[in-house]
């Protein structure tokens, strides 16, 4: 029998240091994957947001900056501004992007800069124990909102793609999620389309990635998955926000 | 008189509790007490830890570098805590979980088969409450009837549905030596 | 408690009702304990703002509207309230801010150190400022030092820094809570609460004319050298019959503090002097201990920066002898007690000479 | 069409999504615990697995070989 | 013959010191007025940003507290929230507010702060000398785009009311103009609703107000109040852009 | 040319082709010669950018895909900017930052003034770090200091702070540009490019493991210690004779210049010592000249900054005068010549007696 | 209706926006300068003014005051 | 010899860019120069003003104090700058603008009726050159030839249509106080 898959070359040996069933794990190797078949290993630069993917550079077989927590978008501009050349992603979390990295995602999309963001979005502050973020739901419950995010103190879940997809310059958006099959199947897809728009300087892309956080969550890998499909899209609906020509 | 336990697993595993459980008893005996937990919590899959350090006088630092006592519910922490644990020390090991290798001479081991012990009391989830009762007997480090009449305080309302079967645990643990 | 909870709760006790922070290890668990018992305290607003920045400047939105009111971060996040901190100095808002720092530069480690001292205590702002600097060293006096922060803050209309560390965030001690006995303070008449039935009033930070900015420049540092003069605080540990003065605060002082005991055991003759103000730091004392011990050991969980301090006390005089732990590590009581006995025998040795 | 899996024990974190989407059932939780901790995922190959990879496109920590032929 | 107007009693009597024609001292005035009208004067705090109006102070006659520039909403946030009961606005130029400040203005507005923005949008830096703004028009020649704003580099003009339109905290957003008569009479209506919804805790509001900055966009007056209607409004199209049930 | 055009125009002769800030006064001429003159560049990039924030992390990025780059701003502008400052120290980039200081704290004023000197030379970001901290005193010297910042920034892969004020910055006078005369610099083989033949590199500034942080931090240190050695820079102006020796730099030190000018008309024997590096400190010509010199006039445009490091040099040695004005005011040259010859004949009389 | 309107010279910046708008043309620029170095705006009396107060409404320095009745 | 020049008045009279020409041509002479202007730009609706200072050695500070010359150009500006003037100095005041009040008795007040003139030669932009003629011809500061032919340079391409008038302008300046 053969042997019909095996793990991208653009990702390293190490193993994952995620907790069971994480979101992160599956679109590392769906990043990879797509770095792989575009063949863009050796022009790829990644630069890091700070979230539980901060060490993300133990995994990702290409070149790598840690951007201070909520910067990569600006650390990303940096880079593509003196490379145009390469291809430039970021990989950030919902709290590095949407919280403290508001204006910086904002504007680097504002100014349709060439450069790809990959949106962990799981509704939570991951790292640092599972504190609220933007995108946390209404009614969830987390370390810093105990009786549930209420919206009239704390505001309604950010719909930040959608904001992002009010802008001129971008070019393409998409949520996908990675709860099941059929969808990390099309958020691989959307994955190499982004980058695809970035190689036809069609201007910023994101893909907005919903993912699962069991730790956070305090439920099952199963139960993650499941909540995604039944609570998640309701909130976030899956689909291209945004698609320029290209 | 200063002693450093180091109780030590998996995240999961209640280490954490193990600690503050004995930490708290220690404080109502009017002893002073830190309790230093490790702190990964920007970094995911490591094992936990915690430290408590009991004594008469002031206690510098609520860190051990060389403990007294270990208890190691898991392999990867018994073989981090096995070459710390002070010439002389204990290491407490959850048998169920650990192979037992490369021992020093200069230390006592004792084995707890703690998962096997814990089925009997069908939870798992108080294998570490089976083991702290271990330990309690095994150091006499603070006295058990104090734990036990804290325990309600430790686990506070939410979960005094608990209670039963953690002192159940504590007991079955304490007593498990002597048979 | 753990020191994070105690923090939290003595702000509660001291009357803070306001609290706004954005998350970061190590100190997560402080906003977490006030998203919780601020929910309980009639009034109590919990905020988890979008970012550092906005977090100071809620709490100079509170301070403005005259509350008491804190935030915390850790390290990198309290670089970015850097301007914030300037602001509120020049405002003269107080405020209670506390790091609990983290081995840096950059994002570092989430482990406990002390490499924020400069930042802390020259001003990691712009402009001539200065910030009260509090330096507990065990949960009791995180409980005392947070109590005393909101008070000298009100009473020097000043933004005051609690500094601590990981290990004093994290750790469990038996604490007492101090009750709100407060001090005298000074009317807050320049609070904003909507101009009624007086002048509008303004807290302003841009001035046009720069001979009206150096004025008040001049008043701020009349208020700090009245501080100065009177809010120095610091722990001396058998000092009488020593031969060498360990200086260290927070965390490293406990640690050196296990070390001088070792020592004093052989008969080896340590004290130590603990700064708990960092900033106004307790200068005469180093000055009038140098009068009759020569050599200071500086211990810092950094590569050396409160050393600078000890060295613009002693002018000169003494020696000083330096270790420094920067990054995270956490050195034992007894690590210390072999260094320190190593320079007090080189001591030893060179006056014997 | 018939396949087979491999599952690296060093790898499995026990999160169960393999056996959740496996259209055949092939996959359980063992009561084995490897070193990390994590209970492991088991195959059965007398499921009928067809080595459709749905176990390996699920699993976070690309723990499983698919094998088909 | 009787006199039909004054000077507002919530300004102060000093003259004003902006450039003559300047879009600011009108909406001093309107400001003013609203605040007289709905007797608030007494009850009124405000959190000032920095731009050309930073001495604001020296013309409101009411509470006022200087914001580090772009942090305004955040300030109004700290003080609404310890004094629910005052009415909180921020006075803030487009530089303030939609670049350095555009995380505290959108998640301000997200969390829905019972707090008024007044948003002076003049398309330019005014302060600092004529700089881009993030609202500069495409082709607009500043200090710092010297051949005027190239989209592919610069961006697009950032529509950031839209933006904050979206957010599920704003309850009300309206854009006008104070470039003549009509405009200027819509202006301090818009001015008004604002108050009105803090006044019901209806949600975040904002009042957007197209401005002419003659000096920067070197015109004179009468050119600047026509480039509004000929073609800054064909980018920023005046009128109501959300308004929730309050 | 204008101080600023000619920060501008020298960082491009050293072959800085990005410019990234936000605008703010006092040097908002500056960015705008760089808008203008990048474009004309090949390859040049100006971005301005929405933040400072967003400004200095930009540059981090200009400087990880291995370019010169600058940033600028003004005081409340870098104070935004040290979590940045602290990251790329931490890892090890070079870039180079222009300050032009107005006084503060807060918004303060937009004129001249010296008060951002801690927040230079202790590390106003957290953690264990430093910065080369240049201070021309004239426009040539913008443009000198200005390329050799980056050449230090490249040489040592650091951070390099150019601290000038309003006057500096607005001020016309005869310069000339140095053209790139690259000193032979090491190799850039850290940074990203993408992996192409050969492994891929990592820039990181997170460590898991304090001990590998510490290790960083140590090494960090010895490089602080070998810029500290070799990249000392001072003027010494009529040192010989001299009975009192003024110590100030930038503006100040030109308006001492002159002071001291009309001192030596009437035979006041005064010199002056002036820190081009701020950090490292020319410590040890201060440490000389005490030996010969008793008299230390020190003058800043602040409140008092400068002057710790001149007490930490003199280490109890010597007598220091200060004089200071915070806030933005400049003084002229003669007010200083009379303050100046007070303190020289108080001296005097002292000594008499 | 017939109305006049007062211009408060030193707070006058010769801007024009009064003139611009007046239904009238009862306002012009004078070739005064004030104290501030602006050129004035002027009020002509014959041109008809009905006190409108467009010419206030428009003003941004208040510097109008407009009489009616 | 240092001497300093104030030149005033509001923004929009040109007064920046008669200290750059003056400036400027000092430079050519190889003289120091400074030029300083002043910058509120964070500040709108103040009076500009700039000063130029030329010596034979190192000019200490650009900032004049006690200048030796001052330009005014309006009222305010020669009110602030007529009691900053050195004792034995010279204010050229543009007499169209300034009402001469208070003046001391130990300056040199030179009253230029700039607006008339400028309206003879058309165009009241030009009124700074013609007051900075008169005042190279009374300070006899710089050589009036070399301001003239750096003139060029001064205006740049952009601005070369402008070359005429203003060299006029200068020109009926400079021989203004012969008639
Ligand atoms: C300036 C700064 N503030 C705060 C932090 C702490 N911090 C680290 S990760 C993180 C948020 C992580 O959440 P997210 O971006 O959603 O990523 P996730 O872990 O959920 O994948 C925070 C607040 C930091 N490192 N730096
Ligand atoms: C942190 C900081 N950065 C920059 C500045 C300088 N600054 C003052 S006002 C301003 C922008 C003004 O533009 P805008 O907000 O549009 O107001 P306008 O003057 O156009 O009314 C800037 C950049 C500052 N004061 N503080
Ligand atoms: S905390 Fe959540 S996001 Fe972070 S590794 Fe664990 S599951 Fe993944
Ligand atoms: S390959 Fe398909 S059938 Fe086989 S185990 Fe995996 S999911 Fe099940
Ligand atoms: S999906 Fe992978 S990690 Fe999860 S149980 Fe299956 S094999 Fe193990
Ligand atoms: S610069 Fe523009 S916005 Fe500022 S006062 Fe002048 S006209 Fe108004
Ligand atoms: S009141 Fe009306 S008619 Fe009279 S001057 Fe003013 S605008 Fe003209
Ligand atoms: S609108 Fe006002 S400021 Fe403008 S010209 Fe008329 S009166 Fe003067
Ligand atoms: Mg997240
Ligand atoms: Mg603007």
């Amino acid at each position: 029998m053969k042997k019909i898959n095996s793990r991208p070359a653009s990702l390293k040996e190490a193993p994952f240091h995620y907790c069971p069933g994480c979101g992160h794990s599956i679109v590392h190797r769906l990043v990879a994957e797509v770095i792989d078949e575009m063949k863009l290993r050796e022009k790829s630069i990644c630069s890091l947001g700070v979230g539980c993917a901060v060490v993300a550079y133990k995994y990702f077989d290409v070149d790598t900056v840690e951007a201070p927590h909520g910067r990569a978008a600006a650390v990303a501009t940096g880079i593509k501004r003196v490379r145009p050349e390469n291809i430039v992603f970021t990989y950030q979390g919902d709290g590095d992007l949407a919280a403290i990295g508001t204006a910086e995602t904002l504007h680097a999309a504002n100014r349709g800069e060439l450069i790809t963001v990959i949106f962990i979005n799981n509704a939570v502050y991951g790292m640092t124990g599972g504190q609220m973020a933007p995108t946390s739901l209404v009614g969830q419950k987390t370390t810093t909102s105990p009786a549930g995010r209420n919206p009239l103190k704390e505001g309604y879940p950010l719909k930040f793609s959608e904001v992002l997809a009010l802008l001129g310059g971008s070019s393409y958006l998409e949520r996908v999620a990675v709860n099941n099959p059929a969808n990390i199947r099309k958020a691989k897809k959307a994955i190499a389309k982004a980058f695809q728009h970035q190689k036809k300087k069609s201007g910023f892309s994101v893909v907005e990635i919903l993912s699962p956080c069991p730790t956070n969550w305090r439920m099952s890998s199963v139960e993650s998955c499941r909540w995604i499909d039944e609570v998640m899209t309701k909130v976030y609906p899956l689909g291209v926000i945004k698609e320029k020509k290209c | 008189m200063l002693i450093k336990t180091v109780f030590s697993g998996f995240g999961g595993q209640g280490v954490l509790s193990m600690g503050h459980t004995l930490a708290s008893a220690a404080m109502l005996e009017g002893k002073y007490v830190t309790y230093f937990p490790s702190y990964g919590a920007e970094v995911r899959g490591g094992t936990a830890n915690c430290t408590v350090s009991i004594s008469d006088e002031e206690i510098a630092s609520p860190v051990a570098s060389q403990p007294d006592f270990v208890v190691s519910m898991n392999q990867p922490s018994f073989l981090r805590f096995q070459s710390l644990v002070q010439s002389g020390g204990l290491i407490l090991v959850n048998s169920s979980m650990v192979n037992i290798t490369s021992v020093r001479g200069d230390i006592e081991v004792v084995e707890i088969p703690t998962s096997e012990l814990a089925e009997k009391l069908g939870n798992l989830k108080v294998a570490n409450m089976i083991i702290l009762g271990v330990f309690i007997k095994v150091s006499n480090i603070t006295p058990f009837t104090l734990l036990l009449k804290n325990l309600p305080a430790i686990l506070g309302e939410k979960r005094s549905r608990l209670l039963k079967i953690n002192k159940e645990a504590l007991e079955l643990g304490f007593n498990y030596l002597q048979g | 408690m753990s020191g994070t909870s105690t923090i939290g709760e003595a702000a509660i006790q001291a009357g803070c009702k306001y609290y706004f922070g954005y998350p970061i290890t190590p100190q997560n668990a402080l906003p977490e304990y006030m998203a919780q018992r601020l929910s309980e305290v009639p009034g109590g607003v919990f905020l988890q703002a979008e970012s550092e920045i906005a977090a100071i400047n809620m709490l100079l939105g509170a301070s403005v509207a005259g509350a008491r009111a804190m935030t915390s971060s850790s390290s990198p996040g309290i670089s970015l309230k850097q301007e914030g901190i300037s602001y509120m100095a020049g405002q003269e808002l107080p405020a209670v801010i506390v790091n609990v720092m983290r081995g840096g530069p950059g994002l570092g480690t989430i482990y406990p150190a002390q490499s924020d001292y400069f930042q802390s205590t020259r001003g990691g702002g712009h402009g001539d400022y200065r910030t009260v600097v509090l330096a507990p060293d065990s949960v009791q006096e995180l409980a005392d030092m947070t109590a005393l922060a909101f008070d000298l803050a009100d009473n020097y209309r000043t933004p005051v820094i609690v500094l601590a560390d990981g290990v004093l965030a994290q750790m469990m001690e038996p604490v007492r809570i101090p009750s709100r006995k407060r001090k005298k303070l000074p009317a807050k008449n320049y609070i904003l609460t909507g101009a009624k039935g007086r002048p509008s009033r303004i807290i302003h930070s841009f001035t046009m004319d720069p001979k009206e900015q150096e004025d008040h420049n001049w008043k701020l540092v009349r208020k700090y050298k009245q501080i100065e003069q009177r809010e120095v605080r610091y722990e001396s540990f058998l000092l009488e019959d020593a031969e060498m003065v360990v200086v260290a605060y927070g965390t490293a002082a406990r640690i050196a503090k296990g070390a001088i005991k070792r020592l004093r055991k052989e008969n080896l003759k340590v004290g130590m002097i603990r700064p708990i103000t960092l900033w106004p730091f307790p200068t005469k004392i180093i000055q009038e201990t140098v009068k009759y011990i020569h050599d200071f050991f500086v211990f810092e969980m950094s590569a050396g920066q409160m050393i600078e301090d000890v060295r613009l006390s002693l002018e000169g005089k003494g020696r000083i002898h330096f270790y420094g732990r920067p990054g995270g590590v956490i050195p034992a009581p007894v690590e210390l007690y072999r260094i320190i006995s190593r320079h007090y025998y080189q001591s030893k040795r060179k006056k014997g000479r | 069409m018939k396949g087979t899996i491999h599952i690296k024990q060093e790898l499995c974190k026990g999160c169960s999504l393999c056996m959740e989407f496996c259209p055949k059932g092939s996959i359980s939780l063992s009561k084995k615990l490897n070193l990390k901790g994590y209970f492991l995922a088991e195959f059965d190959d007398k499921k009928g697995c067809t080595g459709c990879a749905t176990c390996a496109l699920m699993c976070p920590e690309i723990a499983i070989e698919v094998y088909r032929g």
